[in-house]
């Protein structure tokens, strides 16, 4: 019992320590610099070519348990896309999505106070049973999206009058922290309609998705989390939630390999202890 | 009847997926369009069933004044209350039996529903998912120790792609020269999840893929049939 | 009231992200509350939104305007019900139904998907030219990249014992696993720690005013 | 002369009317569901414009530009249609138009060609798998090699056993459609059926309704099986929440609370893996984990004591339950491991010779 106990306690000294140890840099930042890797540059470089006017599909596939990751890459690539001028099909396969869209237009409108909805951007709203949904839209929009989220008509929304298929559809980025997310957007979008994906995701489901940032470019690069984000607030020049937080992060790196060596410390004395 | 005819549908809805994955002619087309809409509402459907047994099971607890009834109770409530509010004033978006309540959104500052989501739901969730912070740290602390030859390489490669992935491994080893920038910690983390890690993820995905392609097979012909349940 | 609502909005919120975090030192009873509000906060919410965003769109709102046109979908609608005979335990048999359709269906749709997204194309992704990197650092990792796939998945041959030279790919496949886990592991430190920033953020800029 | 004149004149303008057949050309797509067509031309202008009758017969334009290459494919069309089109060349010099017709049927066809390399691999594999379960069936007896997880669940409900203390399972927070869900009930099936026979309490929280159903099924028939009916308690298999996370803080008061001698989580998991693993671990419970989610293996790997990495899920069941057929469907999977390995190594080979084409053939069906 008494192991049990010390361990108890050991597990708690670490918890402690990881809490302080992210707390200060977030109150007294330090400054660090990173550079962009290039998955990161890859899903700019899509965002930048796609041409003006093209209708876009971001579709919010996560709920407010990621927001921290994904929320501040929502907003660059909204802000990004404005920027370009394309025109946002908003939707979401988790139902929670609609509330993390909604509150990253409001961020992203500060900067782009003349956008308009239904002429720069739609909420669509939720769609159950994700792939099985993302199959339909290849076949007809209208039929899975029969009216937004105020109850306008499909074909009464001006900026979807040429859009009838998911081929009429320029990209489509998803932002996911699991399933159904861009994993299912890859499968029925880009594998069947050659629509492009690209999209983010939490850092931990990211090496799960790299292998399909192939030759066939079953997707167009990836942000793979709050490191991505700030990458992407660099390439289109804004300072964002995500660089100020990445102090942080590096602390606790440092912290967690600080625990790591502790760790071993530890292990080689007991080893050394039953020797003897 | 009361297994075969369900066993019969798994098969039928099976091989027309499959079929019609292969062939555009009509009438595959169209029929794996009306299955897909289906599913959809029956899956709507299926979800009420979880909630009465939650319901159910919340209740009895209560009854019995089994220990720690009363945070069964809270439990039950805050259901009721949510479930309500969600009826009575809608979402954010819809609005609900009442219509969409401007009144209490006005003393509110939002839907009762959203004001929930946004004060309880959301919280709640994003505290339980940050625990994994402390878990990770913990983790590391225990079990990230040097022992067998694949305990170390596990050891190994986390360590250098924790450092990778920050600001500052690229700063411990940018006197690295230009010539063997391999080296440095950044891109040795980027090259180890470029290949080496890709290539052991595909493993799994690959063999992964090819148990739910059996798994698959077994249900669409009814080899497969523990889901069902028996007979009695 | 709607400042007042607000503040005690933000009160509620502080006091669940603690009773959460109390749970690292030990289970107690504010953990237990939150817990089971949690819970049953949880579950009528994701009802209340299936509610309004597939049933009422895609079932009654169709039947309510055009029944003849959507008679159709009673068929689904019914199959939803027997879903729900199983609350009666006389009944039960009758989800049966409804169970098979998806369970078929969505064999039939994984089998296609897998089959298509992680089969075939992680092989054609495998056939690659290895001298054709342009550094030899990509040569190497093309090397590793064919040879870890391959071990990885002689790894999975289960219908052989594995030992003596047949051991061999097995064991370097074992080897890539690790470094893949390995890997895994630091790449989602970044992740996790983010989520802690977040909640940190939350009460250090929300609530104390201490961070802006 | 003039009469000479006339026929040269006419018979090449006729040559003209020939060659602007050839200008543009409308053709079905092959190999597709009947509804695109492609419309060729050769211009040398610049720019044209594309129209296209509509059902009343009056011309809709539906592209102006240059497209380059010069093909333009219209879809969405009805199957088995007659369509009319019409191309516009400006001409600058005159500011009038040359116009070109061209119709075309859609035509529906009975198989995706592009996909015949997918057609392909998966019917060798099913045909793999389905002649080793019908020899399986016939009384062939096939090996399979020790998986090191699954030797420990004897271990981990004899230690639940000796203890008094209850054994945890969790099916992972898949929908019942997620065939490692279902890939988990078959393994609860027999863990269900050790427990009954040793009498102890088996608690089962379930995210989903469908998996919920399921579960209880499936634990019901195995308390039948080892004749004790009335053992089985329908309250122990329940319903938490549908929400991720409200799931995990249902099942993590269950494990400090009831503290289980043995934990179980197979199936599909996503973040909530190193939560469940390390509350677990607190708690001094025996772990058994298994899912074909790579990003989540290694928190299990760190965290557990066995761990069932990607297909050893899978082939779990066939592993506990020896049932032949199982065992032929996993033989059936091997040879598809064979057959994988033999078209890596036959690709790599051929990209390295560069005829291309193979690799092409098995791309093509994306």
């Amino acid at each position: 019992m008494s192991v049990v106990n010390s361990s108890q306690t050991e597990r708690r000294i670490v918890f402690l320590i990881l809490l302080v140890a992210v707390a200060l840099p977030l109150i007294f930042p330090i400054g660090w610099k990173t550079g962009v890797t290039n998955y990161t540059k890859m899903v700019w470089e899509l965002v930048e070519s796609t041409p003006d006017s093209s209708v876009v599909i971001f579709s919010f596939d996560y709920d407010p348990s990621t927001m921290t990751e994904l929320q501040p890459m929502a907003e660059a690539m909204l802000d990004h896309a404005f920027s370009r001028h394309q025109k946002v099909l908003v939707t979401a396969l988790w139902p929670q999505g609609m509330q993390m869209a909604d509150q990253a237009i409001k961020v992203v409108k500060a900067y782009h106070p003349d956008i308009t909805y239904g002429q720069d951007y739609v909420f669509m709203g939720y769609k159950v049973a994700g792939i099985v949904a993302i199959q339909a839209m290849g076949k007809d929009m209208e039929q899975v999206f029969p009216a937004d989220q105020s109850g306008t008509k499909y074909k009464d929304i001006p900026m979807l009058r040429e859009v009838k298929t998911l081929k009429d559809v320029a990209y489509v980025n998803s932002l996911s922290s699991g399933t159904p997310g861009i994993k299912e957007w890859v499968m029925a979008a880009r594998d069947v309609y050659h629509t492009p994906v690209t999209g983010g995701t939490t850092a931990v489901s990211a090496p799960g998705l790299i292998p399909y940032v192939n030759s066939q470019k079953q997707l167009y690069g990836l942000l793979g989390g709050l490191k991505a984000a700030s990458e992407y607030e660099t390439l289109i020049n804004r300072v964002g939630s995500a660089t100020v937080k990445m102090d942080a992060q590096s602390v606790a790196h440092l912290l967690i390999l600080l625990f790591i060596a502790a760790g071993n410390i530890k292990a080689l004395r007991a080893r050394k202890r039953r020797a003897s | 009847m009361k297994r075969n005819l369900p066993l019969f549908f798994a098969f039928f809805c099976g091989i027309l997926v499959i079929v019609s994955e292969f062939i555009p002619h009509r009438p595959f087309s169209m029929l794996i369009d009306t299955l897909q809409n289906w599913f959809m509402i029956i899956s709507g459907f299926a979800i009420i069933l979880g909630q009465i047994s939650l319901f159910q099971s919340n209740l009895s607890k209560i009854k019995q004044k089994e220990s720690g009834w009363i945070f069964y109770l809270a439990g039950l409530l805050s259901f009721c209350l949510m479930l309500i509010v969600g009826l009575l004033w809608g979402t954010q978006e819809t609005g609900g039996i009442f219509g969409h309540g401007l009144k209490l959104q006005a003393s509110l500052g939002a839907k009762p529903f959203d004001y929930l989501f946004d004060f309880a739901y959301m919280p709640l969730s994003a505290t339980m998912f940050s625990l994994l912070a402390f878990f990770i740290a913990s983790a590391a602390y225990r079990a990230f120790i040097i022992r067998s030859f694949e305990s170390n390489l596990l050891m190994i490669t986390a360590v250098i792609v924790i450092l990778g992935r920050t600001s500052f491994g690229g700063m411990l080893t940018a006197w690295v020269p230009e010539s063997y920038k391999f080296w440095q910690l950044p891109n040795l983390s980027d090259f180890i999840m470029e290949f080496p890690n890709s290539a052991a993820q595909r493993a799994i995905m690959i063999s992964a893929a090819l148990g739910i392609i059996g798994s698959s097979l077994r249900i669409i012909l009814g080899i497969e049939r523990s889901y069902l349940g028996s007979d009695k | 009231m709607s400042h007042f609502m607000s503040v005690l909005g933000l009160w509620m919120s502080v006091f669940f992200t603690f009773s959460i975090f109390s749970f690292l030192y030990k289970d107690n009873p504010f953990y237990k509350l939150a817990e089971q509000i949690f819970v049953g906060l949880s579950a009528a919410y994701w009802l209340v939104y299936l509610f309004y965003s597939i049933m009422l769109p895609n079932l009654f709102t169709k039947l309510i305007s055009d029944f003849r046109g959507n008679i159709i979908l009673l068929i689904p609608a019914v199959l939803g019900l027997m879903m729900l005979m199983r609350i009666i335990p006389k009944t039960q048999w009758l989800s049966r139904f409804p169970i098979a359709i998806m369970i078929g269906t969505s064999a039939g749709i994984s089998m296609v998907r897998y089959a298509k997204s992680d089969l075939l194309s992680q092989i054609s992704a495998t056939m690659i030219n290895p001298f054709a990197g342009e550094t030899t650092s990509i040569v190497i990792g093309n090397f590793l990249l064919i040879i870890g796939t391959i071990c990885g998945v002689y790894y999975f041959y289960f219908s052989k014992k594995q030992e003596g030279i047949s051991a061999v790919p097995s064991k370097i496949g074992i080897w890539f696993l690790m470094i893949s886990f390995g890997a895994s592991f630091g790449y989602t430190v970044m992740a996790r720690v983010s989520l802690l920033i977040g909640r940190l953020e939350f009460l250090l800029k929300d609530w104390l005013h201490i961070i802006n | 002369m003039k009469a000479l004149l006339l026929v040269i004149g006419l018979s090449l303008f006729s040559l003209c009317l020939f060659a602007s057949q050839q200008a543009f050309w409308v053709q079905d797509v092959p190999w597709d569901e009947g509804k695109a067509l492609t419309l060729n031309w050769h211009t040398a202008a610049d720019s044209i414009q594309l129209q296209k009758a509509d059902s009343l017969g009056v011309w809709e334009t539906i592209y102006i530009g240059s497209s380059q290459p010069p093909i333009y494919t219209d879809s969405d069309l009805t199957p088995g249609t007659n369509y009319a089109y019409r191309l516009i060349i400006p001409q600058k010099a005159t500011a009038d138009s040359l116009f070109y017709t061209a119709e075309a049927k859609t035509l529906e066809q009975w198989i995706y060609m592009n996909k015949l390399s997918y057609l392909l691999i998966l019917l060798v594999i099913s045909g793999a798998i389905m002649y080793y379960v019908q020899s399986a069936r016939m009384g062939k007896d096939y090996f399979i090699r020790r998986i090191g997880g699954l030797d420990s669940m004897e271990e981990a409900i004899g230690r639940a056993t000796e203890k008094g203390k209850p054994i945890l399972f969790v099916p992972g927070i898949g929908d019942l459609d997620d065939i490692q869900t279902i890939a988990s009930l078959t393994i609860l099936s027999h863990l269900a059926q050790r427990s009954a026979e040793y009498d102890t309490k088996l608690i089962v929280p379930c995210r989903f309704s469908m998996v919920l159903s399921a579960a209880r099924e499936v634990v019901k028939e195995a308390y039948l099986r080892v004749g004790k009916p009335d053992a089985y308690k329908e309250d122990n298999i329940f319903y938490l929440s549908d929400d991720q996370f409200g799931y995990v803080a249902g099942i993590d008061g269950i494990m400090v609370r009831e503290q289980p001698a043995a934990n179980f989580f197979l199936g599909s998991f996503y973040a909530e893996s190193l939560i469940l693993a390390e509350t677990g671990y607190s708690t001094g419970a025996i772990q058994t984990s298994g899912t074909a989610q790579a990003s989540q293996l290694p928190f299990f790997v760190v965290s557990c004591d066995y761990t069932l990495i990607g297909e050893e899920l899978f082939a779990a069941s066939a592993y506990l339950s020896r049932d032949p057929q199982q065992l032929g469907s996993l033989k059936g999977h091997d040879f598809g491991k064979l057959l994988v390995i033999i078209l890596i190594l036959t690709g790599v080979i051929t990209e390295i010779i560069g005829w291309h084409w193979f690799k092409a053939f098995f791309e093509g069906a994306q």
